[in-house]
């Protein structure tokens, strides 16, 4: 009786793929050569717009952008494990995994272009728009989640946050409500390891964020989040304990933003360039590569033609970014209410008066 | 307009529009609110209400009583202990086909919410040019009057008025209340639902059976004057007909504009009688700087200057916090200090 | 390196003093036979006075009362422990500790009466105000633990939550950074095991709440609340860690609220009474008078002395309380801001004016 | 009281007074705020610096550059992204001993950190009758014409300003953002200190090298003049300026009163301005509806109604979401709306 133990504690990190691009042989998740080959495919096209992204940013043809470079496995890899019906619940660094369900690319580059039509997604497309305020989106993931069960919808809700957002009060109550109402969640978090200038250590003093979980009753995992092999893998396993009716899961993919935090920023003020270049050996994309070729999935010519087809998709989708017009001054107040009430009349026909001279 | 001396909020034009022969029973505001919850859930099963102590408790003013009883847990949720989870999440339940009905137990702790409310409820629609929505309600029980421990008193409206895409409803007697708030509840949009505590029981008035709407966006002229105009909503709109009575026997006769809503205004209304009256004293609870009364006063003096034959009086409460039980009463407005502001304009 | 454990730690939970009044020898903390009769006296004091105010309130006498009854243990054994310079941070249900902390009674009487002097405490006294907004005193409680460290001070921050406010934004963040800056704050939990009309598993899915602890990288240690010598023990190894420069703890003392939530609140209409009697005999003053009387350390002289001297400092404070004479009109006012704004000066003289007719 | 064309916050009577024979440099608005921090920490150890990326990074607009490499991580603190433990953690800071200046990163994050702000910075004072105080300074930048994503171009200052208890401080100029930033940081309250990002860099003028105080709740005639008076903060002082430049080539004598801090609020000098004037044209970038712009117009009809020629005109946002960068400048109040309302209030 005295000193009992009421609670044990136990956290797991998962890794199959390496920096040589070995694997691990009996945790390797089942997938086709086509389907590795697929995720190859989607994480060098995230590269190709991230980097074009930048390109127009430094030409003025884009706003303000949070690049993904380094960040692309983890986006593909629970892009891949998610099911049609998914609802996805972005941060604001999660255009890679956007694209992928559904948000064209041309719609993403209008939005941080300053172009509200970059957050209406086609009909069918199951996504929520960015969420800027840091951590206010895990409780619209608690919240789809639970309406997803009460609904009956055989479906779940992924939402994405950085590391930074689960210091926020947010993190903690919708992970808490998720666990009480058994929410049909997966908290995914990216941890990049930095929140603009603050180091993961300044952020919080537990070993891991997966850790956190224990907090709330929910399973949780860490992965390299660079290995797209264990994201797929460990989204798998949190979407499938849902489907069979097990709870929510949060998903911690310990990855690393080789970018700055946007292009506002600049990294070198704060940041090791020793530390980027140890991450930049375990790039991603570079690490699958390697474990295609060996494997002989993968050869040069393959290589030619996937480089051409992302450069030809990013260029047809900035084309057609750039060949959007403008909006309507109406459009600044048409959508504030389903029926607008009498002031937002008034001050559109203003407005209106005034553009139109 | 039909006077309405006792403000039992019996059927206006667009009330009645509503309900040409309803069978009526007599209820509280509170009673009235649960009812209104009541008929919606029984007649659309994506409304759903969530909150603290909304179950087995009913809510801590009995406002969501049997709820649970009649449509079960799924339904009638208990959440835990957390504010910005009741709406955040009800944002991902509106955005996804439900209709949530939360309840923040008092206004005094609505603050933890503001971020939700005001960062993603208000804004959805726009951000995604109408491809989510988020058809929400927010009651809660506002202002003083019941001598509770602090936070439990304030008034909040004035601080969701200046951010667009939150509707704001203040029903102030029984018949406005289900007909609101069934309203708020069919609305596509979140709407903020304040229910003036302290008359949640202080009177019962006829409130027809059948289900019933009173459009947002109406004000009610709550009694008919020529003399000046008083506004007010919820708790206020009571106390300026108190007021407009006393009036009455000194020979002032007073009109009261009880607006019902705050966003959407009804502007037409308001302005209308202000330009008969030529005077106007609106009252509400909150600090007087920046109330929304200062709004009103602004808009009367924009559209109706030259009809003004005084300026437009505030009555509200001081620049302070809001007191303790002890001191409670020297804080809120009263029917004196009414009668006092409306003898100002009067001898302006 | 595939699935790793990269966490592992254990919650305890630590019990000295059973139902019957035997202690667990090893266990027990040095105390003298003073000090336990101390203990014995500030809990039996405690229930006196939660009595009188709750009869106060049904004539009429008293607000809104928060009854501590069935939480004393908590109350005693960690005033007990503090030292002198350490700092309370109460919730709203810790008149007890408040007292012990040196907070006149009769003004914890004023301030549940609806006078603000009540939570003006006299000078040196290191106690915060009641704080209504379940959760938010978390915050405080992190802050004043940073102050002390930031100024040096050989003291402590001990905050107090109950379980439902652990469900907060704040209480994650304030143990987040607590946990990242070391602040030299003990986070207690009185966990009664209701928030209102939600039993604990409604409020969160964790096992124990002292788990939590493992999200921020700071001990958690959970101790039965009804054990006094737990309690004292469990707190005094906390404030011990925080003297030798080891960070902050969160200890959740596992209570009952053998009450109603306030005499505004009727329990009966949500819990069980099977459960109430069932806590009636885990009563923390009847446990420790078994221990006291099977130790010989009591007898019923003593008892009826105490009794005694119980109802007449009650009575004491309930005079002081009653004779206080009202509050100045000016005082709404007097103390917005250290210097008076000109409007406050002005709706200052419009009140002094109406009300001196 | 001398006017100010360039609206360079050349030392007015009050801010001259403080510095008689100062030595000045040309500083920028983010380095004068930059400097009074760093002169009241090298002043007075008691004040710390704490947020979100202000230390080695400096703040993400450069407001708290280098003082970490003077004052150390113990006074310059980074923090976990938390605006609640941001505020509320200042909240036992400031009441056990120390005077925390801390960065909400900007003004459309400070949401998360109201519970704390108006809960308990606002209220601590009072509620224990003076025992404990909170002396702190919250920053933020805000407002709009930087083109950045959603929620980094808001304009919150009506939120705080029907809750009594906090200061609310809008420097339009070096000069007075750094002798207002000092008094903020000296007063024993807590002080919303809210800071022009669009105009942080965008011109410098002559600042004292050493430290001196402009005294919080007074306003500045940032331009004499006798037709119009032009009532405006932060940024939208500027605007007026430009407006009244124009308007003057038009012969229109246009002054403009810049009110620096909104609580306290200067009445005295806004409304004798008007008494002059006869007319108001009130500017601000929040939205129209229950703007402070509401409670200056209020105010100037309670108090000259019979010495107004024309209608208080508001120059505001719209009741809309601020919105992103490609239509930002529909919403922004622009020179030309503020000399049509003037001209409307001239032909009325
Ligand atoms: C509530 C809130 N506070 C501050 C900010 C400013 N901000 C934007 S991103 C960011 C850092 C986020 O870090 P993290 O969550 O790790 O995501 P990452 O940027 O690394 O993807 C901050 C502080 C914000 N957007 N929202
Ligand atoms: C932010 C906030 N939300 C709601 C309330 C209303 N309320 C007061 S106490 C309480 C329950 C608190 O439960 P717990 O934290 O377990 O403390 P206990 O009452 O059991 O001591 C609630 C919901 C409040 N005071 N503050
Ligand atoms: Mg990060
Ligand atoms: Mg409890």
């Amino acid at each position: 009786m005295p000193r009992t133990r009421v609670y044990e504690a136990v956290t797991e990190r998962l890794e199959i793929l390496d920096i040589e691009g070995r694997v691990d042989g009996p945790l390797m998740p089942e997938l086709s050569a086509d389907q590795v080959r697929g995720l190859y495919r989607d994480m060098v096209m995230m590269r190709a717009f991230d980097d074009k992204a930048l390109k127009m940013q430094r030409q003025g043809r884009m706003g303000t952008w949070p690049p993904i470079r380094g960040q692309e496995a983890v986006q593909a890899g629970v892009a891949l494990a998610m099911g049609d019906q998914d609802w996805l619940i972005p941060a604001f660094r999660e255009h890679g995994v956007m694209v992928l369900r559904g948000c064209p690319l041309h719609l993403i580059f209008a939005y941080w272009a300053g172009d509200e039509r970059g957050s209406a997604f086609p009909e069918g497309v199951r996504c929520f728009p960015v969420a800027v305020p840091v951590g206010s989106q895990w409780q619209h993931g608690a919240g789809v989640g639970l309406s997803l069960k009460l609904q009956g919808e055989d479906a779940a809700a992924v939402v994405f946050g950085g590391d930074g957002s689960t210091s926020e009060g947010d993190f903690h109550e919708a992970l808490n409500c998720a666990g009480v109402f058994q929410a049909r969640t997966v908290f995914v978090i990216q941890n990049n390891q930095w929140a603009i200038s603050v180091p993961l250590h300044r952020q919080t003093a537990s070993a891991t964020l997966a850790q956190k979980a224990h907090a709330y009753g929910i399973p949780g995992v860490q992965v390299d989040g660079n290995d797209v092999f264990a994201v797929y893998s460990a989204a798998r396993e949190a979407l499938d304990r849902i489907r069979a009716g097990d709870g929510p899961t949060l998903l911690e993919a310990v990855t690393y933003r080789l970018g700055d935090h946007t292009t506002a920023d600049d990294a070198s003020r704060y940041r090791d360039p020793d530390e980027l270049r140890e991450w930049e050996l375990r790039d991603p994309i570079l690490r699958l590569r390697r474990y295609l070729e060996s494997s002989g999935l993968w050869d040069s010519a393959r290589g030619e033609v996937l480089e051409e087809e992302a450069r030809a998709w990013v260029d047809a989708q900035v084309e057609k970014f750039e060949a959007m017009p403008p909006q309507e001054p109406g459009e600044l107040f048409a959508y504030m209410y389903a029926e607008p009430t009498p002031i937002i009349r008034e001050q559109e026909a203003a407005l209106l008066e005034e553009v139109q001279g | 307009m039909k006077s309405d001396p006792a403000g039992s909020g019996s059927p206006d034009r667009r009330g009645l529009h509503a309900v040409p022969e309803a069978a009526t029973e007599k209820l509280t505001i509170a009673r009235a609110i649960r009812d209104a919850m009541r008929d919606e859930m029984a007649r659309d099963e994506r409304v759903i209400v969530l909150g603290e102590d909304v179950g087995i408790d009913g809510g801590v003013f009995r406002a969501t009583e049997d709820l649970i009883e009649q449509f079960g847990p799924d339904r009638v949720i208990d959440t835990p202990l957390a504010e910005s989870a009741i709406v955040g999440m009800s944002v991902g339940l509106a955005a996804t086909g439900l209709r949530p009905v939360c309840e923040i137990q008092f206004m005094g702790f609505v603050y933890p919410a503001i971020n939700q409310l005001f960062g993603h409820a208000a804004r959805l629609r726009n951000r995604t040019r109408g491809g989510l929505s988020v058809p929400m309600v927010v009651r809660m029980p506002y202002g003083g009057g019941i001598h509770p421990p602090e936070h439990h008193s304030e008034s909040y409206e004035s601080l969701f008025l200046n951010t667009p895409g939150i509707k704001v409803v203040v029903p102030s007697n029984p018949y406005d209340a289900k007909g609101l708030l069934i309203s708020a509840i069919r609305d596509d949009d979140p709407v903020l639902f304040m229910e003036p505590k302290r008359i949640y029981r202080a009177f019962r008035s006829e409130v027809p059976v059948e289900p019933y709407t009173v459009p947002l966006g109406s004000a009610a002229i709550a009694r008919e004057g020529d003399d000046v105009t008083l506004i007010g909503w919820g708790a206020m709109a009571r106390l300026c007909l108190d007021a407009a009575e006393v009036l009455a026997h000194e020979g002032v006769s007073a009109e009261v504009v009880d607006l019902r809503t705050l966003n959407p205004l009804d502007r037409e209304t308001l302005l209308a009688s202000v330009v008969k009256t030529g005077r106007a004293v609106v009252v509400h609870e909150a600090p007087r700087t920046n109330g929304f009364g200062a709004e009103v006063s602004a808009l009367i003096n924009e559209h109706a200057m030259l009809q003004l034959l005084a300026p437009v009086e505030r009555v509200a409460g001081f620049d302070v916090v809001f007191p303790l039980a002890k001191q409670e009463h020297l804080y809120l407005p009263s029917r004196e200090r009414v009668i006092r502001s409306v003898k100002k304009a009067l001898a302006f």
